[in-house]
Formats: C-alpha cells, structure tokens, sequence
C-alpha cells in the first residue's frame, strides 16, 4: 500500500483524535470556571465523602493540570496525558484511575456494537438489495414497509419495548445486565454463555432499527447500479440472475456502502450508549450514565476520548480495507 | 366583480394540483398527515386539557388509565395526558430551532465550499467529514454536562444545533459541486451573473426539494440527539418534554414496575414524529430523484 | 484592425498541484489572435485529450493558464479592471455542446436571453427587451410564440441550440466560441445550427472559434482550421488545402479514418500500429512520433517547430523541415483572411426553411 | 430463390439479400412492435418493424434519436425492462421465435446464439472485476469449460483475435484506454460463436481513429465467424462503410431498406432522400442542407404516413393512409406512396 495514502489517512485520524481531546479541554473552559474544581469544591463544602479524601483528589489535579499555569502549557499538558491515556482518578470513585474503569467496560461495548452493527450492516445491504431487485421475493416486498419504520425508531426506545414484552412480561430474555448477578467475569464458557444470553436484547434493538437505515441507502445505491451499462451487458452475456445480482449489481452498489458505514459510525455509537442504559449493561455507556448522574467529570471526559478514539480506529481500518474491495481506488489522486 | 370567481378558480386550480402531486407522492403525504396529526394534539389539546396536570402532585401517583386520568399518572402524581398535549411541542420547537439552525449554517457551509472550492472547500468538508464521524452525543454531552443548571427549551436547542450542520454542509456540498460545473451555470457567469447571484438564481430553486428535506432530516436529527440528551438526564429538567418524560420513567423504573402507561404513550409519539418526518424527507428525496421513484 | 483577444503562448497543465502525481498536459505553447475585423471563422479540430475544450475554457476566462497569457485588447484577463471584465464577458460569448445542459430546469426559456440583456444593461425597459428577443429569434429562424413562455424540455434539442444562438446574437459579441455545438443535436437538424452561426459571422459581423472533432464540418464552416494533436498543434492553415491535401500525418490518418457518406470511397485498410498495447510517448520529441509511420530518430528528440510549407499553411513536422519556421509566434499569420486569401471561402446564401409548424 | 418475399399482414417482407448471392436467412423479424407506457399514454417505440437477416450479412439500422432502433436491438435480446414490453411480433433465429421463449430459455440464447454490444460499450465491463473473470462468467452460465490449460488458451486466442495481448486478461477495465475496453467487450460477445452480433452504437464515444479500428476489427471477425451483424447508429458514414444493406428508420417504422450502394446513389423514400442530401462532405464546400421540421412526438404520432408534416411531396393520401413497407424496385423495400407496387419482379 503506497505510503501517500497512508499517512494521509493516518493525518485524519491524528485530527480526529486531536479534536476530541480539544473538544474535552475546551468546552469547559468556555463556561468560565473549570467544572471539576468547582464540583470538588462542592464536595468539600458537602462533606460528603470525607474532608481528606477531597483534599488529596483537589491536590492530585492541581499537580495533573497545573492551574496555575498559562492556559497553553495546560493545554499541551493536557494533551499530552490524553495521548498517554491518563485521564486522572474518579471524584466520586476515588482513587479508582478513570482509564481503569474505561478499560473495565469498553470490551462490553465494543463486541456489543461491532457484531450488532455488521449484522445490522450485513443484512440491511443485502435486504436493501433485494428490495430493488426486480427478480426478489415477494416476502422481501411484504417485509420492506414494516422494517423501514423500525428504522425511525431511536435503538434505546426500540429496546425498552423489546424488554417490556420479551424480558418483563414473557420472560425469555433477563431484563438487564451483562451477566447474572453473584457471578464475577471470567473466561469461562459458561460465563460466556451467559453473556451472550444477555446480550442478545440489546444486540437485538440496535440491529432491528438499524437494517432499515442500511437497506434504505441500499436500495437507492442498487436502483443507480442497475442502469448501468455493465449490468445491462451482463445481462446480455446470458447469464444468470442470481450471478447479475451477486457479482454485478450487489458488488458495486456495496462500495459506496462501506464509506457510509465509516460515517455512521459515530450514530451507531451513541445510540449504543442509550442502549446500555436501558438494559444497564456493563459498557461504556452505562459508566456514562453513572459519571453524569453524580457529575463525575474525569469520567465523562475520560469515556468521551475513548470512544471517538475508537471510532476513528475503525474508520481508518474501513479506509484501509476499501481499496481491497475496489481494485479503481488509486492512491495517487484525491 | 370578475376578480373573485377568477381568484376562485385559481385556488381550486392550485388545490387540484397540490391534491394531484399528494397522489404521485404517497410517502410524502403519508409523512404530512402524521405530522399533521401531531400538531393538531398540541394545538387542540391545551383547549381540553389544563396545564396544571404537568405539575408535580397534581394528581394522585402511579394511577392507571381511568376516565378521570385519561393516560393515568406518573409516580411524583402529573398527569401523562397533559405531559404528552405540553411537552411534545416543547420537543418539536427544539427540533424545529436546531434543525434550521443547522440547516443555515450547512447551506452557507456547503454553497461556499461546494461553489469556490479551494482552500475554503478543504476547510469546511474536513471539519464537517471529521465531525460526523465522532459521536455527536458525547460531545453533546460534554456540553450539557458543562453548562449545567436550569436548561431552558431554548438552550437545549443551541446545543444541539452546535452539531446539526454537519449532514446539511455535506450533502449541499456535493450537491452544488455537481451542479457546478452544469452548462446553466457556465452560461450564467457568460451573461454576466456574480458568483452569490449565481447560488441564489440558479443553484437554489433547483435545489429546493433537496433543501427541504435536509431541512427535516435536520430536525428529525436535532430530535433524535435531544431525546437521547434528556434520557441521560440532560435537558430542560423543569419541562415535560417527550425525551424528559423518558427519562423519569427509566428514573423510577416504570418498565420493572409496570406502568406501562407511563413510558409507553411518548414513546408513541416519538415514534409517529420520526415516521413522519422519516415518510416527509423520503418523499421529497423522490420529488428531487426521480430515478427513484420506480423502485418504491 | 486591432486585436480582440489573443492567447500568447499559453500553456495548461492540470493536477500540478500537492498530492498529485500525475500531471496532465492539456495545452502546450499555444498562440493565436482574433482580430475585430474582418471577421473570420476559425476551426480547433482535435480529438479528446486534444486540449480543445481546455482552450476554450482559457479563451473566456473560465481556467487560467499555467504559464502565458490570454490577452483582451492586448490586456491580460487577469489584470482587467471590474469594468474591463464586464466589457470582456460582452464581447467574448459562447455555445456549448449539450443544448439541454445550458438550460436552468427551473426557468422557462426567457431566463437565458433576458439575463444577459439585463445584466450587460443592454435594454431600458421590457418592452424592448421584448422586442430585441423577437427579432433575434426571428433571425436564427424560430417563432417567438412557439419558443418564449416554454420550458427547455419542451423544445427540440434543434430549436434549444437555435436559442442559444439567438442568445449570443442578442449579447451582440465581438466573438463567440461554439464549443461542439452539433455534435448532440440530430443530424438533420445540425445544418440548420451551423447555417445559423454562419449567418451570425457575415450578417452580424461575428467571428467565430468553432471547436469539434468533426473535420468534415470544420471544414464546411471555416475559413482556416487548427488541427490539435494531445495539446499541440500539428497541422494549421487555411481549411482549403489543410483538408484536401493534409501534411501532418496525423491529420492524414484523422482525415483517413472519418466515415465518409459514400459507399465507394471505402476506409484505407491501413492499421494504426499504436492503438495496440501502446504504452507511453516519448517524453520530449513530438508527441505523435510513436505512432507514426515515418518516425525518425530527431522526431524522438525534440519537438518539431511550425514549418511555414506554403503561405497559408503550417506543419509542425520534421518532413518539412526543408521549409522556413513561421516567422512569428502566432499562428494566425499562417491564416488565410476571407476575401484577401486565394478561393475565398464560398458564402452560400439559401437558408433552408427552419421550422414548420407540425 | 432471392425474392422469397413473405406477407404479413400490410407489411411485406423480403428475404431480400443486398449480395443477392441467395443465402438463407439466419433473423427474420415480423412486425415487431414494442411500447413505453407512460403516464401521458403508451409510447410506440417500435411500430411494426419487419426485417430479414441473411448469414453473414452486414445489416444497418438509422435513424435519429428516439426513431426506436435501440429498442429493436433490446427487443431482440428480450431485455425490455418495464415500463417497456413487447407488444407482438416475431424474431425466428433459424425459425425458432426468441420473443416467445421462457426467461430460462433466452438465458441459454443469448451471448451463444445471440450477442449485443451494448450502446455506451465504454462502461459495459464490471468494473471490478477483471477482464479474465468477466469472460469466463459468461461461459460458466452457458456450461463451457472454465479451469485448465485449455480455457486459458481459449481466453489468449480471444483477446488476440481482436487485437489484444493476453495480458489484457488480467487487468481490470480502468486500466484500459477505451478501445481496448470496446475489444475486450467485443472479446465477450463473440466468445460463444453467436449466429447474430447486434452492435448498438458501438463506437459512439471513441475518437474517429479508434472508431475505424474497432470497426475494421469487427468486420474481420464477422467474416472469420459467418456471423450476421446488425449495425444500429445514426451515423451514416459509419453506415457507408461499414454494412451491405441499410434500413431507415423513422418514428418506430423502417421506412427505406436498401442495399447500401442504391440507398447512396439512389434513395426513394422522401426522407431518405432528404437525410443523403444533408450529409456534409469534403467533396463539395456549400451550404447546409437540413430536413425542416421536427421529428413527430411519439406520444401523439401524426396520423398516416409519419413523415408526412416533414415531407415535400405530401398528398392527401399520406395523411390518412399509413404506407406499407413494400417491395418497390428490385431488392428494394420501401414504405411511401409516391411509388408503385413492384409486382412480380424476378
């Protein structure tokens, strides 16, 4: 792979991650006062937790961010510690480092939402197709309307349906969780096994509402595909149907694809955070919730870096992978 | 006197099309009657339903549906009906503020950047292509979380507008570079058009379709990332808005408690908000691409 | 007699910038003038990848050139003053290829002639605005109440093009590029389209840059013809002796390879051994010499110069190197000018009948 | 036997070979006709259109844009996608109807028996997927050999046969100028030894020297085949060089087949007449000639002859009969009734 490409998809994703440490630096400092002081003053004022222990977390971010210096040398500090990823302790947690308890639950989300998202992808692409093929099924026709609405619900509201009825009133799924309480997470199958019963609900919300989304741009890519020259030319060759659909229409109509699925990435994740709420899964987004609940800034700062760090990761290897996919992308042109 | 019944005959005319072009576009029209049927339950509703029923302890708690609590009571005694009549047009006000805003912002965006390109083109699609891929709700979150206090309706829908203009900016974007280089345009800087005039007279009118649905895939966006806002618990604390009202019920365990009543009806009305305006901008994505049209 | 516009040795060079690697040259060392009078037709033959649309995109200012100038009463276009621009923009008028393209969807077919007349503020009221609409279309043979008020779909693509011609009759410029302006319109409504422009250049006193692949009509229209060859000229003169009797043995196997409508005057059987598998040309030399069939070892060395092979013809090729180099940089000295030159160019005068009414 | 002329209908169809040499007939086509629908009302793209194809026969189809030819050479591979449909009509390929045959059935028909190079051929190749895959497809689906020495042989005789290196197998179609795309689609279509080749415009977006090539190649492999070609374009240069026998279409109805030859020096229809006098030539510098008028809507064709709001010799007749393609001179079909019936010519 010529070296051009990529270190330009290597600068992109540099950007990204620089913009999310920013966004984390920044945003605060635009209310005024550094919001984790002020929530560790109220602390102190609350008492709540103990005197000590608020001194000592006061004294342990003066040293990280140093406060008293200029607003830049804070800022290259800053970054420096995001890129190393030190986001400091828990104010509420304390002394639990934040990136422990990230690293704690991002494995939750990340197969949750990678295997959700390719199935939603998967079969979304191919239904999509489907859909514009004129040779398809009728069930594909009958199907079509139903899941295109399902698409226009938000994951999260999807999901507290799927609980009422199948965790709360048929009781074939648990209402929540990431695996049966008393037990702790180990490697073992049958921990295993219980995870992935577990998972199943919110997997489950996050692909319904997303296989409409797919087939929607799917048929649209597939109805341009099917105009042109190469698709009425293999139909000319003589061959058959399913060949035309699989190898002619379906392969091309697929690229444009996968760069919107690098795109919507990011949607998928935040409706993913919502998700785990709902099912309170041990994930990231359910860590979310808690910090914001009890104002745990470090925290919500912490989960935001990883998460647009992941997602940037996952788009530079979609990029990576595009040409594989495509034999006309050409690394020299733009 | 000859003015009237001519004026008479336009406005059926003009009915007649507008009835004709509802037929050859049934998903749009579908979507308007869905979202038309919103707006009338928040405008007729208020003349049935008092507004005291949104209040804390306006009623007894955690009641079903009964004939004096149409849609029952939540668990700190409001009323869901009149949550429902008040709070979801709080919800589409925030939906209709943010989504122009970011539709403003997208057009100036993608026009500027599709039209002159260059350094200015580099700029705004690499910040638009950057913002897109990162979650746009944890940065919301970032926000909200900073800025704490008493969120109004109105605040809440700056701060989701801060990142509702990305989609806009991209898809005008490429839209106007593919308009660009048309021969109506070359022909217009021949007859001695500037370049704003150029985007005004003849990029814009064909571009409407397109215009108005970015504008609801805006809104519906806008929506989408509020609710999901206010379920975290971040939104207009004191307001009975359809996102807030999801997230007391998800506060008080209204699923494992079985008051069904209580999450059930806004997640309706969300539901039948996004179908419509899901229905509205596919039906204008048909009026401006007529290719696919045939496919539906 | 003074100069209209000018190209002095101007050259176009797409993807010269960062991150690109491969550099196109559209345009190579190009110099032509266009005098205000008399006015004159002139043809830019090539084939794509000649660089004939690229020059007509630099001759109304749409790209810039990567070195050289293109000059508006001797004035670089890039140094003309607001007013200047406005004067240019008057003056130099074009007509492209695709008759639909042009048209704004959205408008009915008024909007392109009224746009002009109101931005170059050449009409005080709509009354005659109105007016001067009518007569241009009436010169270019439409009906006014068969063409205004109609959306371009309604049109044919015959009559869409006819209104472009009416438009640039309307702007009344010095000069107009017609970038292909046939090629996408039905054979039997193309003569009418070329008569038309002809009439533009000897009613009106126009001159013409007529740009397309199609010798045969080139031919047809102009007075001198410019043969293009991958953004260098091969072949240039007067249309006369430049299609009858063709130097460059490019413009011989172009000239060789057009159809022509008659069944005994069949193809040469003679094969062009580049097409197959052929890689790259020579980086310096002349850029036909890998598929040429008289390729000498200098032809691979350096470019050939314009060799002046008769008073109204130029040759940029080293078969004629025994002639004198054009004296001068332009090419228009080579030119034939109509009425001085030898067989002046024969100005028919019958228009056929251009519309009926279904 | 070279008159064999076959009534159906108003139409007259005649085996009538431009060489004259009284080969058999490989394609007769019967009163093909083929509509759009609309929502303003049907479009009758092809009106009744009757022609005969002899083996080994170059046979040009004209006319301008929307006059139905592209239709025809869909029609005839039965790949008209709705809103489109056959309305009648029959295409005997050695006297079996294709038009009347299952989905399956065509399947096996084409590319084997028939062939088309489509309009736009610049874009007919998948484009990713490389030019060996993209032969071998089409084989796979007609069950010929695809895996060892052989094939692979097969695929290097292909390419070479119209001009490519072999080489060219394994390179994807961005990689290749445009008339070697235009060989390579050629390579496909003839790479089952098809009776009938319909080239559709193949060479309309290729630069005239490349044009010439292709079209020299694909006349030395017609011959090398036996195959008939059926040559669609508007270009009538092309036409003059390129087949032995034109029919002129106008408005969905052929209203002139002739022997390339005659229809030069000759053409007896109006229309005809007028198209062969508006072609700009280097032999004679002048003015242009055009046809006025406009071609007629198809939506709301005129009624009788369809040419006749264009035509100089209008009669009254013209408006309210519609002419039958009838055989009018020796070898020469023509449908307008300026002329008398030929009867009984030998």
């Amino acid at each position: 792979m010529p070296l051009g490409y990529l270190l330009r998809r290597l600068t992109v994703f540099l950007l990204i991650v620089w913009v999310a440490a920013s966004v984390n630096f920044f945003i605060p400092r635009l209310s005024g006062a550094d919001p984790v002081r002020e929530r560790l003053l109220q602390m102190a004022a609350v008492g709540g937790t103990g005197t000590g222990t608020v001194e000592e977390v006061v004294k342990s971010y003066q040293a990280k961010f140093g406060l008293d210096k200029p607003l830049w040398q804070q800022y290259l500090f800053y970054l420096a510690d995001m890129v190393r990823f030190d986001f400091g302790v828990s104010i509420t947690r304390f002394p639990n480092s934040v990136a422990g308890m990230i690293l704690d639950a991002l494995p939750w989300t990340l197969v949750l939402v990678t295997v959700a998202t390719l199935m939603a992808f998967a079969i979304g692409s191919l239904f999509g197709a489907l859909v514009a093929w004129p040779r398809a099924p009728r069930f594909v026709h009958v199907l079509a309307p139903p899941l295109l609405t399902l698409s226009a619900i938000p994951y999260y509201l999807l999901g507290l349906i799927l609980v009422y009825f199948l965790a709360f009133t048929w009781r074939i799924f648990p209402l929540g969780g990431g695996y049966k309480v008393g037990t702790q997470p180990s490697w073992s199958w049958a921990f295993i096994q219980d995870a992935a019963y577990h998972s199943i609900l919110p997997a489950l919300s996050i692909i319904l509402s997303g296989v409409g989304f797919w087939a929607l741009s799917m048929r649209g890519m597939m109805v341009t595909t099917q105009g042109e020259d190469y698709v009425t030319f293999a139909e000319a060759k003589g061959l058959r149907p399913r060949r035309i659909f699989l190898r002619y229409a379906l392969r091309n109509a697929i690229l444009p694809q996968t760069t919107a699925l690098a795109l919507a990435l990011g949607h998928v994740v935040s409706g993913a955070v919502l998700v785990e709420i709902v099912f309170g899964y041990p994930g990231v987004g359910n860590l979310l919730y808690q910090a914001i609940r009890t104002f745990d800034y470090p925290i919500i700062y912490g989960v935001t870096f990883m998460v647009i760090v992941a997602i940037g990761l996952a788009t530079l290897i979609l990029d990576l992978l595009l040409p594989v996919l495509d034999p006309r992308i050409t690394y020299h042109r733009t | 006197m000859t003015a009237v019944p001519l004026s008479l005959e336009q406005a059926q005319d003009r009915i007649g099309r507008v009835l004709r072009g509802l037929r050859t576009y049934p998903m749009l029209s579908a979507g308007l009657m869905l979202i038309l049927l919103v707006l009338l339950i928040s405008l007729i509703g208020p003349l049935f339903v008092p507004r005291e029923g949104v209040q804390v302890g306006s009623a007894p708690p955690d009641q079903r549906p009964s004939r004096e609590y149409l849609l029952g009571t939540d668990t700190v005694g409001r009323q869901i009906l009149a949550i429902i009549i008040y709070g979801t047009p709080l919800t589409l006000q925030i939906g209709l503020i943010a989504g122009a805003i970011g539709l403003g912002v997208g057009m100036i965006f993608g026009f500027v950047a599709g039209y002159y390109g260059g350094a200015l083109d580099h700029l705004f699609r690499g910040a638009a292509d950057v913002f897109l891929t990162v979650p746009g709700l944890l940065i919301l979150v970032v926000i909200a979380t900073t800025f704490k206090g008493a969120v109004s309706v109105m605040t809440q829908a700056l701060v989701v507008s801060a990142l509702a203009w990305m989609y806009p900016t991209r898809t005008i974007r490429s839209q106007v570079l593919s308009m660009r280089e048309r021969g109506y345009v070359q022909l217009a800087k021949l007859s001695g058009m500037s370049g704003p005039e150029i985007i005004v007279k003849e990029l814009m009118p064909n571009l409407l379709p397109y215009l108005a649905a970015s504008f609801v895939s805006a809104v519906s966006a806008a929506i989408l990332a509020s609710i999901g806002l206010e379920a975290l618990g971040l939104g207009p604390q004191n307001e009975p808005t359809l996102g807030m009202t999801i997230y007391w019920s998800l506060y008080y365990t209204s699923v494992l408690r079985n008051l069904w009543w209580w999450w059930s009806p806004p997640i309706v009305m969300i539901v039948i908000i996004f179908v419509g305006l899901f229905l509205i901008s596919a039906g204008l994505d048909q009026v401006a691409n007529p290719r696919l049209r045939r496919a539906a | 007699m003074t100069t209209l516009l000018e190209a002095r040795g101007v050259t176009k060079i797409y993807g010269a910038g960062l991150f690109h690697r491969g550099q196109t040259v559209a345009l190579e060392g190009f110099s032509l003038r266009i005098e205000t009078e008399p006015p004159t037709i002139t043809a830019i033959v090539g084939e794509s990848g000649s660089g004939k649309t690229t020059l007509a995109r630099l001759l109304l200012g749409m790209t810039i050139p990567t070195s050289g100038a293109i000059l508006y009463h001797g004035k670089d276009l890039r140094k003309l003053s607001r007013r200047e621009w406005r004067e240019f923009r008057r003056d130099v008028q074009a007509i492209f290829q695709d008759p639909y393209e042009v048209y704004n969807p959205f408008y009915r077919v008024d909007h392109v002639l009224l746009t002009p007349l109101k931005k170059f503020g050449l009409v005080k009221s709509d009354r005659e605005a109105r007016e001067r609409i009518v007569e241009a279309l009436e010169a270019v043979g439409l009906r006014p109440d068969e063409t205004l008020g109609r959306y371009p779909h309604q049109l044919s693509g015959g009559q869409r093009q006819r209104v472009m011609v009416a438009r640039a009759l309307l702007v009344r410029p010095r000069l107009i590029i017609a970038d292909e302006p046939v090629s996408m319109v039905d054979a039997s409504l193309r003569a009418t389209i070329l008569e038309s422009l002809r009439t533009l250049t000897r009613d009106f006193g126009v001159s013409l840059i007529y740009i397309t692949h199609d010798l045969i009509t080139a031919y047809q229209i102009s007075d001198n013809i410019i043969v293009l060859y991958r953004g260098s000229v091969a072949e240039a003169g007067h249309a006369e002796p430049v299609v009858q009797e063709p130097q460059h043995p490019y413009t011989r196997l172009l000239i060789g390879s057009i159809p022509m409508p008659d069944p005994d005057r069949a193809w040469s059987e003679e094969q062009d051994p580049s097409e197959i598998g052929r890689l790259a040309d020579p980086r310096s030399g002349c850029k036909f010499a890998s598929r040429c069939p008289y390729a000498m070892e200098m032809c691979l060395e350096r470019h050939p110069s314009l060799y002046q092979t008769e008073r109204y013809r130029v040759t940029a090729c080293y078969l004629y190197r025994e002639a004198p180099v054009l004296a001068g940089e332009y090419l228009d000295e080579a030119f034939a000018r109509p009425g001085v030159a030898g067989p002046a160019v024969a100005a028919s005068g019958a228009v056929d009948e251009p519309t009926s009414s279904p | 036997m070279s008159d064999t002329s076959v009534r159906l209908g108003k139409t007259e169809v005649g085996a009538v070979g431009g060489r004259g040499d009284g080969t058999e007939v490989v394609l007769d086509v019967r009163d093909l006709r083929v509509s759009y629908v609309t929502p303003r009302g049907p479009i009758r793209a092809v009106n009744g259109v009757s022609f005969a194809l002899r083996r080994g026969e170059a046979f040009g189809l004209v006319g301008e844009s929307g006059s139905g030819k592209s239709t025809i050479a869909l029609s005839l591979m039965q790949l008209i996608k709705p809103p489109g449909r056959i309305e009648g009509g029959q295409a005997l390929l050695d006297g079996t109807d294709i038009l009347a045959l299952s989905e399956e059935e065509m399947q096996r028909v084409r590319l084997a028996e028939i062939a088309l190079i489509t309009q736009g051929a610049m874009n007919s190749l998948n484009p990713v997927m490389r030019i060996r895959e993209q032969i071998i497809d089409a084989w796979k689906d007609h069950g010929e050999p695809v895996n060892g020495r052989e094939a692979e042989e097969r695929i290097h005789h292909l390419l070479r046969w119209v001009g490519l290196q072999p080489e060219v197998a394994r390179m994807y179609p961005h990689e290749l100028s445009g008339g070697m795309k235009q060989r390579a689609v050629i390579a496909i279509a003839i790479s089952l030894r098809p009776k009938v080749i319909i080239a559709d415009e193949p060479t309309s977006a290729l630069d005239v020297v490349v044009q010439r090539q292709i079209m020299q190649t694909l006349r030395r492999i017609q011959r090398d085949l036996g195959a008939a070609v059926i040559l669609i374009g508007h270009d009538m240069g092309l036409m003059a060089q390129f087949v032995d026998r034109l029919g002129v279409m106008y408005a969905g109805k052929l209203v002139e087949v002739s022997p390339i030859r005659e229809m030069f020096r000759d053409p007896i229809h109006p229309y005809s007449q007028l198209l062969i006098a508006s072609l700009p030539s280097l032999a004679k510098k002048g003015q242009f000639l055009g046809i006025p008028g406009l071609p007629p809507s198809l939506l709301d064709p005129p009624l009788g002859c369809p040419f006749h709001p264009r035509c100089p010799y209008a009669m009254e007749r013209c408006r309210v009969e519609v002419p039958a393609l009838e055989l009018k001179r020796p070898n020469r079909l023509v449908a307008c009734h300026l002329y008398e019936r030929e009867e009984g010519q030998a």
